[in-house]
């Protein structure tokens, strides 16, 4: 297990990842802005807090959200609870198979520094480390308000061209994320379908 | 001249349908106690999907996107809008019907071509809940068919001029219940969503499509949703100017929402069987109504 | 022009000879078979008067068109068999030729009782040479039956004798008419009966499976080629023009015919071993032949009479020497056979596709005959016929599919699944195969060349005034 | 050139590819595409030409003759191209064949026997073409994979066969001529005996277009023949049994002679209940094609259904349905035959033509698959392929008489297609390719200009459908039926009308407005198949990840697995060996006792009757 000074820091936010530049762009981002579909990664307890945010009390279609299926049609990488080293592959995986733009949304404060689990030896504790996390909601749990608080926030990043982790995530893929993430998946050998 | 009116229509239909989606959406939040997006939130979703970057799975991925598009808007042109047709005479019913079958087909193609299991299961289900739809449908069809002697539809609305005793909805009540039966699973509206089933099959053959290939098959809903419901207006609700147009068919298929919002889902299996159990028989009451005894075509009280 | 008295009297010395020299006589079998194969075609027509009396007083030898072209088809046949059979000759040569004289005089003779001396003697010679498989139990059935048959025939012919006072051909047929009906139903069951059991008609014919099912490379053309023509020959002359039956009675007759012809075809059906399944088949088309016989269709029916007889002769040379190379004759084993030789497989398959009467062959000139002949009378048989024969062709085209390609069930065909099946000493056989088959195709082309002579058969068998002058014209 | 010195030349030729095949496997089978080009083209010249009789030899009193017709040519102009652009697969399969002289000499023979039927003046000579075309054809499809097939297969054509020649002999006695023409003016004068003589001599079309209930032979022997030659039975001898359909009920024309009888739905019952019987054969056809696992099984059963729709749409004599019959003929030949020769490519790469042993095909075989899924959607009936014209007339012949129950049928077999014929599309040339099949070629170029010149063809006569059109019209004046009207590109039934040309300008259009909406936006990153959604979880293997077995489970779940015809014929075929053991026993036994006994029985029977003589 990686501690969290075995990661090299570098300057993430080099250069101008703004953008919003041209009216093209600005008119994209209106429309990435208003309409965010959602994939949410449910590891943790955290998802407890979604269905009451997504439906008739909250009703989180009425700012352009909603629940999609398959990370091809989501927008919105949510992440609601801890991380094993086991689930993160699959995180990874499915993050890498979203369409860009895409953002991520770390859910409580296990994504953040891994919470109660933050000394286990089988659970990350910094999901930036790994992938370019836009947002955080903190909160063990956070209320359905902070969670729509926290997506009207993304969606102002949005339309003003700040959520660029996606960016980041391209950019410093070679020299920080894939060294970060293979050194707390270690590699995997393939044995058949089931078995790692 | 006919292509330009045929292009206006397509226009048409992507101005109309996609606002009512966002109304539907918001009648649906309303039936159940949300707020509801905005009006305009559809076509923020189209836009947003076309501005996105996508992937593509090869060939076959990117050809069966574009046909299924293709085919479905080629339908639009052909089918009667309030008294407009495209090519006079050439609106026939089996044109329109099979026409529609080649943007299925593109889709189904190009979803299976992904190599998603899931793809292939939706598809399989869109496929099998296809033959459970269309059977009663077309049945009744071929009543009116036979009854007026004319398999074009703006004839078949021609028809049901003069008020609205004159429509088939009250002319052929039977037919009108199947009709609208197989419009909701030609819609794949709740209980008939099988193919699409997020929670179960991950959406289908959605399942691999996202950014510009997700905009076009959600633009190919639309317009499939154009046809559909206007295929109904004008078979049994008597077509009309384009405002009673436009109101008959904002009617239906809010009806068909606000009944969609409260159900669950059949399995497929479930569903072949319950078109084939009911509304086969109606439809097939239906036509022996109409070819033996000419009850709702000459006969009329 | 050659004296028919030669045919019977040439073999019958012939047999006499070799009982002497042993070490010759297979030249003298040969010599024989060819003379007497040739001199058919030779053969000078009309009555002869054996001993000098004159008919009805003295015995006859009658060749009209009918046992003209009856005698060719069976001389050359039992050439053929003695081709197919001649590494199985043995000690059989003197029986042979016994054999020869006897069949030749069953076709040619004019007198009832006399017919009964030459049954006699090939059905004795028949039972030495069945004797021969070393399936002695059935050939003790055939001698029992065969004792029956001939005993019938004889009680029938004592009473034609005992009311007419006469055994000659022609003088009965012209006075059988007038006798009284009693008499006509018990000579004419007690004939038909007798002739029954060689014809191989239906209750009469347990013997056939035994015998015929368990022959050798030489018995088995002869029994089902030269006996079953001779015999079916002979039912033709009796039936269709001396004891011509009333209307009723020959409704009795015509439906023993079609039985035997669709119960001998299901059975075949029902049989997994080749010479089982040939047997049966060869009594549905005697029970077709005389079928076709007593509804007046002589034309047809010589014409089925020749087409069966030269297929067969492929067909049971081809499955005796099957078993003889490898002591079994089980279809399944012997999948792919044919592959093994080409020759003997295209003959087989021209002769049962001939036989199942498929256009291209002889036999389907056959078939539309029958059909005619059939029509002309009433609806029904045609209809029994063309059953039989659906039933025939499904066997015999499993058969001849099984044969040709070798393969497991879901598998590609391939030479991997081939039997391990040999013929041996096949070189003749594929000889008369190939050379059976070409004529079995062009004739099947251009009927004509054949027909000719069948039609004037035919027409002289339906001439019965004709026959009795020639006969009875002398006195 | 005429007809019966090409049916000559047919035959000697045949002999000469036999002798040539045993020299030289691919020179014999060269020359089998030589001659069915040459066959081809002669044909062709006869195009305009009716009435002209030939006369082929004297068979016994009776005489063989051949009279040029519409129809005919037409029928033989279809088969003879199917069979010609079938040969050119032929030279690829002699090494994989078993005999592959005989099969190249048979294939010649029923390709002349085909081309004999079709031009026969009367019925013997048509006969006699028939049986030669069934058992030249029945001994190619034990070289395949199944010895027990052809046994099925023949049974059941020789109960079509027989019954037709019955019903030839019938007429023969009643009319005293084998002439259609003169059996045809004579009918008119005895409506009684025509109807006997259509019920059996339907049978033998019934059985040949694979009519229910006789369907059961067709799967089974289709789906189980050479791979070059299923193209041909399905695409081509199918045909045949249209064929006598049309002779039996309209060259000689039963609209007209049982004119006077129940008329149901505005045709004569007769035709009604045939009808009905290609109605439940679209059914079954359908159902059955929906769960084969194997690719030309399911093909030889959509053969079934579609030979439904042809016999639906000849027996309808009408303007409009008929002609409907008519194009089918042509548009399904050239579907199931492309249908076919893509399997037939895809085993010759592979081996094999299950479906869930493939997948992926597209990216090795694209020519294979293209010409595979134009005839699919020709078959399925979708614009704009050839396969909607048919289908479309067909529906608007059963609209207009108001056939519902028919039209049940027709609906239900024509959506039901786009499962079946989806599915080998979806299982073998879709989805994930096989580790088996990396390096699977496209096949060599001779094998893909039949491929080509079909989805041409099918393309072509989608767009304007009229071409063939106008010959049918032709076709139906000549046998006295209204022709089809047609007007430039537009085909006009009375219930309507559709215009084959600005259907397909209209999905261009469309298609076009499609892609610049597509070319316009960002450019999509091409990634492996395997880079799919599933839900996170890494997959290694293709094979498992392959959505092909039990396709449609669900839907089959609702209707079962029971193949209720093939078991009754096999109870009746059980039946009569019973019958015949038993006949064994009972005659046959092994005591003379029994055989004494049947001859006292039958002394006693004629002995108890004979006093009534």
């Amino acid at each position: 297990m990686a501690m969290n000074n075995d990661f090299n820091e570098i300057n993430l936010n080099d250069g101008d990842l703004n953008d919003t530049i041209t009216f093209w762009d600005k008119l994209k981002n209106v429309f990435r802005g208003n309409s965010l579909w959602m994939l949410h990664y449910c590891t943790g307890c955290g998802a407890v807090e979604l269905p009451p945010t997504m439906t008739s009390r909250f009703d989180m279609e009425r700012i352009g959200m909603g629940p999609m299926a398959t990370p091809r049609q989501a927008d919105v990488l949510l992440i609601t609870g801890y991380l094993s080293v086991k689930t993160l592959r699959r995180v990874i995986y499915t993050y890498e198979q979203m369409m860009e733009p895409k953002y991520v949304v770390g859910f409580g404060s296990c994504t953040l520094n891994g919470g109660i689990y933050y000394d286990s030896y089988a659970t990350i504790n910094k999901l930036d480390y790994y992938l370019p996390v836009d947002l955080y909601i903190a909160g063990c749990m956070p209320r359905p308000e902070a969670v729509m608080n926290g997506f009207k926030k993304l969606m102002d990043m949005i339309k003003k061209g700040e959520a660029t982790g996606w960016k980041k995530y391209q950019r410093h893929y070679e020299d920080y994320y894939s060294p970060n993430q293979i050194r707390s998946l270690g590699e995997v050998y393939v044995k058949d379908e089931f078995h790692e | 001249m006919s292509y330009l009116i045929g292009l206006m229509l397509i226009v048409i239909a992507f101005l109309w349908q996609v606002t009512l989606e966002g109304f539907q959406r918001k009648v649906t939040a309303k039936v159940q106690r949300r707020v509801g997006p905005r009006w305009y939130q559809t076509f923020m979703d189209i836009f947003k999907a076309f501005s996105k970057s996508s992937i593509s799975h090869g060939f076959i991925y990117d050809f069966g996107a574009m046909m299924t598009l293709g085919g479905t808007m080629a339908t639009v042109v052909f089918l009667p809008f309030s008294g407009i047709v495209a090519f006079n005479g050439l609106d026939n019913f089996f044109v329109i019907i099979y026409l529609l079958a080649v943007g299925s087909l593109g889709m189904a193609m190009s979803a299976v071509g992904s190599g998603n299991p899931w793809a292939s299961i939706g598809v399989m289900r869109a496929l099998t809940q296809m033959v459970g739809y269309e059977v009663p449908f077309m049945i009744v069809v071929f009543g009116m068919i036979f009854g007026y002697g004319t398999s074009s539809i703006s004839a078949l609305v021609e028809v049901q001029a003069g008020g609205f005793l004159n429509w088939h909805l009250l002319r052929m009540p039977l037919g009108a219940i199947v009709g609208f039966i197989s419009l909701m699973g030609m819609l794949a509206k709740k209980p008939y969503d099988t193919p699409i089933a997020p929670a179960e099959i991950a959406s289908g053959p959605l399942v691999e499509y996202g950014g510009k290939h997700l905009g076009m098959l959600m633009l190919q809903h639309e317009f499939a949703v154009f046809i559909e419901v206007g295929l109904f207006v004008n078979l049994f609700l008597g077509g009309g100017g384009i405002v009673a147009y436009l109101i008959k068919y904002a009617a239906v298929y809010l009806f068909a929402t606000i009944i969609s919002a409260v159900l669950g889902r059949f399995k497929i299996e479930q569903v072949v069987y319950h078109f084939y159990k009911v509304p086969l028989a109606l439809s097939l009451i239906q036509a022996a109504v109409v070819i033996f005894t000419g009850l709702g075509v000459e006969i009329w009280l | 022009m050659i004296n028919p008295v030669l045919l019977i009297a040439i073999p019958l010395l012939a047999a006499f000879i070799s009982v002497f020299i042993q070490k010759l006589s297979w030249v003298l079998l040969f010599g024989v078979s060819i003379f007497t194969a040739i001199s058919g075609f030779f053969l000078q027509k009309g009555m002869f008067m054996i001993g000098g009396w004159k008919p009805p007083f003295g015995i006859n030898l009658m060749i009209d068109d009918y046992s003209f072209i009856i005698i060719i088809v069976i001389n050359l046949l039992f050439f053929l068999t003695l081709l197919s059979g001649m590494w199985e000759l043995k000690k059989n040569k003197t029986i042979l030729m016994v054999i020869l004289a006897g069949i030749n005089g069953l076709v040619m003779t004019g007198d009832l009782f006399n017919l009964f001396v030459f049954l006699e003697i090939i059905t004795i010679s028949g039972y030495i040479l069945a004797a021969s498989s070393d399936k002695y139990y059935s050939v003790f059935k055939y001698l029992v039956l065969g004792t029956l048959g001939s005993s019938l025939y004889l009680f029938g012919i004592m009473v034609l004798y005992g009311t007419l006072g006469t055994l000659n051909m022609a003088d009965i047929s012209q006075q059988f008419p007038n006798v009284s009906g009693s008499v006509k139903i018990i000579s004419l069951t007690f004939v038909f009966a007798g002739l029954g059991v060689e014809a191989k008609l239906l209750p009469f014919n347990a013997w056939v499976k035994g015998i015929y099912g368990n022959t050798t490379p030489l018995t088995g053309p002869l029994f089902s080629t030269v006996f079953a023509t001779g015999a079916i020959a002979v039912f033709g002359r009796i039936f269709g023009q001396i004891l011509v039956p009333d209307s009723t009675l020959i409704f009795a007759f015509i439906a023993l015919g079609l039985i035997t012809f669709i119960f001998a075809e299901t059975s075949a059906m029902a049989s997994k071993k080749l010479r089982e399944l040939l047997t049966f088949s060869s009594i549905g088309q005697a029970g077709l032949i005389i079928t076709m016989f007593m509804i007046g269709g002589f034309y047809a029916a010589l014409i089925q009479l020749i087409n069966n007889a030269f297929a067969k002769t492929i067909l049971f040379s081809y499955a005796t020497k099957a078993y003889k190379s490898n002591g079994d004759d089980t279809i399944n084993n012997m999948s792919g056979l044919f592959r093994k030789n080409v020759m003997m497989g295209f003959g087989f398959t021209v002769a049962t596709l001939s036989l199942i009467g498929l256009p291209l062959f002889f036999g389907f000139y056959a078939k539309i005959n029958m059909l005619q002949s059939a029509f002309a009378l009433n609806m029904w048989i045609p209809a029994l016929i063309i059953l039989g024969s659906i039933i025939e062709g499904i066997y015999y085209i499993r058969l001849l599919v099984k044969l040709w390609n070798p393969g497991e069930e879901g598998q590609e065909s391939s030479e991997l699944a081939q039997s391990q099946f040999v013929i041996k000493n096949g070189f003749s056989l594929s000889l008369i195969a190939v050379l059976i088959g070409i004529i079995f195709v062009v004739s099947g082309i251009i009927p004509d060349f054949l027909t000719e002579n069948i039609a004037k058969a035919a027409d002289s068998l339906s001439d019965a005034a004709t026959y009795l002058s020639t006969v009875l014209g002398g006195i | 050139m005429t007809i019966n010195s090409l049916i000559a030349q047919g035959m000697i030729s045949s002999l000469l590819v036999y002798l040539l095949t045993k020299l030289n496997k691919k020179l014999g089978a060269f020359l089998t595409v030589l001659f069915s080009g040459y066959l081809l083209f002669v044909i062709f010249g006869f195009q305009n030409s009716a009435g002209e009789v030939f006369s082929l030899i004297h068979f016994g009193e009776f005489e063989l003759t051949f009279m040029t017709s519409h129809y005919a040519w037409y029928f033989a102009i279809v088969l003879t191209l199917t069979y010609f652009l079938v040969s050119f697969f032929n030279p690829y399969w002699m090494k994989k064949m078993v005999n592959p002289a005989a099969y190249n000499m048979l294939f010649m023979v029923s390709m002349v026997g085909t081309v004999g039927v079709f031009y026969a003046k009367d019925f013997l000579t048509l006969f006699i073409f028939y049986e030669i075309v069934v058992w030249s054809s029945l001994f190619i499809i034990p070289m395949g994979k199944s010895r027990k097939t052809p046994v099925i297969y023949y049974t059941i054509s020789s109960i079509g066969s027989f019954a037709m020649l019955y019903a030839i002999f019938y007429l023969y006695h009643s009319v005293g001529s084998f002439d259609i023409q003169a059996v045809s003016e004579a009918m008119s004068q005895a409506p009684n005996t025509y109807r006997f003589v259509f019920f059996t001599m339907i049978v033998a079309g019934l059985t040949k277009l694979g009519i229910f209930p006789f369907h059961t032979w067709l799967p089974a022997a289709h789906g189980s023949a050479p791979h070059t030659f299923s193209p041909v039975l399905s695409g081509g001898l199918v045909k045949v049994g249209g064929f006598i359909a049309l002779i039996t009920a309209t060259v000689i024309p039963s609209f007209k002679i049982l004119a006077g009888d129940l008329q149901l739905m505005g045709v004569p019952f007769e035709n009604y209940l045939i009808m009905l019987l290609g109605a439940v054969s679209i059914v079954v056809g359908t159902l059955m094609a929906i769960k084969q696992e194997d690719a030309k099984k399911l093909i030889a059963y959509s053969t079934v259904s579609n030979s439904g729709y042809i016999i639906i749409g000849l027996m309808l004599n009408d303007q409009v349905g008929f002609a409907g019959g008519m194009m089918h003929v042509f548009n399904h030949a050239m579907a199931s035959g492309a249908m076919f020769l893509s399997f037939a490519a895809i085993a010759y790469r592979t081996g094999t033509t299950k479906m869930s042993e493939l997948g992926g095909l597209i990216k090795r075989m694209p020519l294979t698959f293209a010409a595979y899924l134009i005839a699919i959607i020709s078959l399925a009936g979708i614009p704009p392929m050839s396969g909607f014209a048919s289908k479309w007339l067909i529906f608007q012949g059963l609209a207009s008489n108001g056939m519902m129950f028919i039209a049940l049928a027709a609906f239900f077999g024509s959506i039901g297609s786009f499962l079946y014929v989806f599915r080998p599309l979806s299982a073998a040339f879709l989805g994930q390719l096989s580790p088996k099949h990396k390096d699977v070629k496209e096949v060599p170029w001779m094998m893909q200009i039949p491929l080509i010149i079909m989805s041409f063809l099918t393309i072509f006569y989608g767009i304007f459908p009229g071409r063939i059109l106008a010959y049918i019209s032709k076709i139906q004046e000549s046998v006295g039926l209204k022709g089809v009207e047609i007007e430039g590109t537009k085909i006009i039934a009375a219930t309507g009308m559709w215009d084959s040309l600005v259907i397909t300008l209209v999905f261009g259009g469309g298609f076009m407005l499609a892609a610049i909406l597509f070319f316009i936006s960002p450019k999509a990153k091409p990634v492996d198949q395997m880079n799919t959604y599933t839900s996170g979880e890494f997959i290694y293997d293709p094979d498992h990840y392959h959505y092909a077995k039990n396709y449609y489970a669900t839907f089959e779940n609702n209707y079962g697995n029971k193949k209720r015809v093939e078991l009754f014929f096999d109870a009746v075929a059980l039946r009569v060996k019973e019958f015949g053991e038993m006949v064994k026993t009972m005659f046959f036994a092994k005591s003379v006792s029994f055989s004494i006994f049947w001859i006292m029985l039958f002394f006693t029977l004629v002995y108890f009757w004979g006093d009534k003589v």
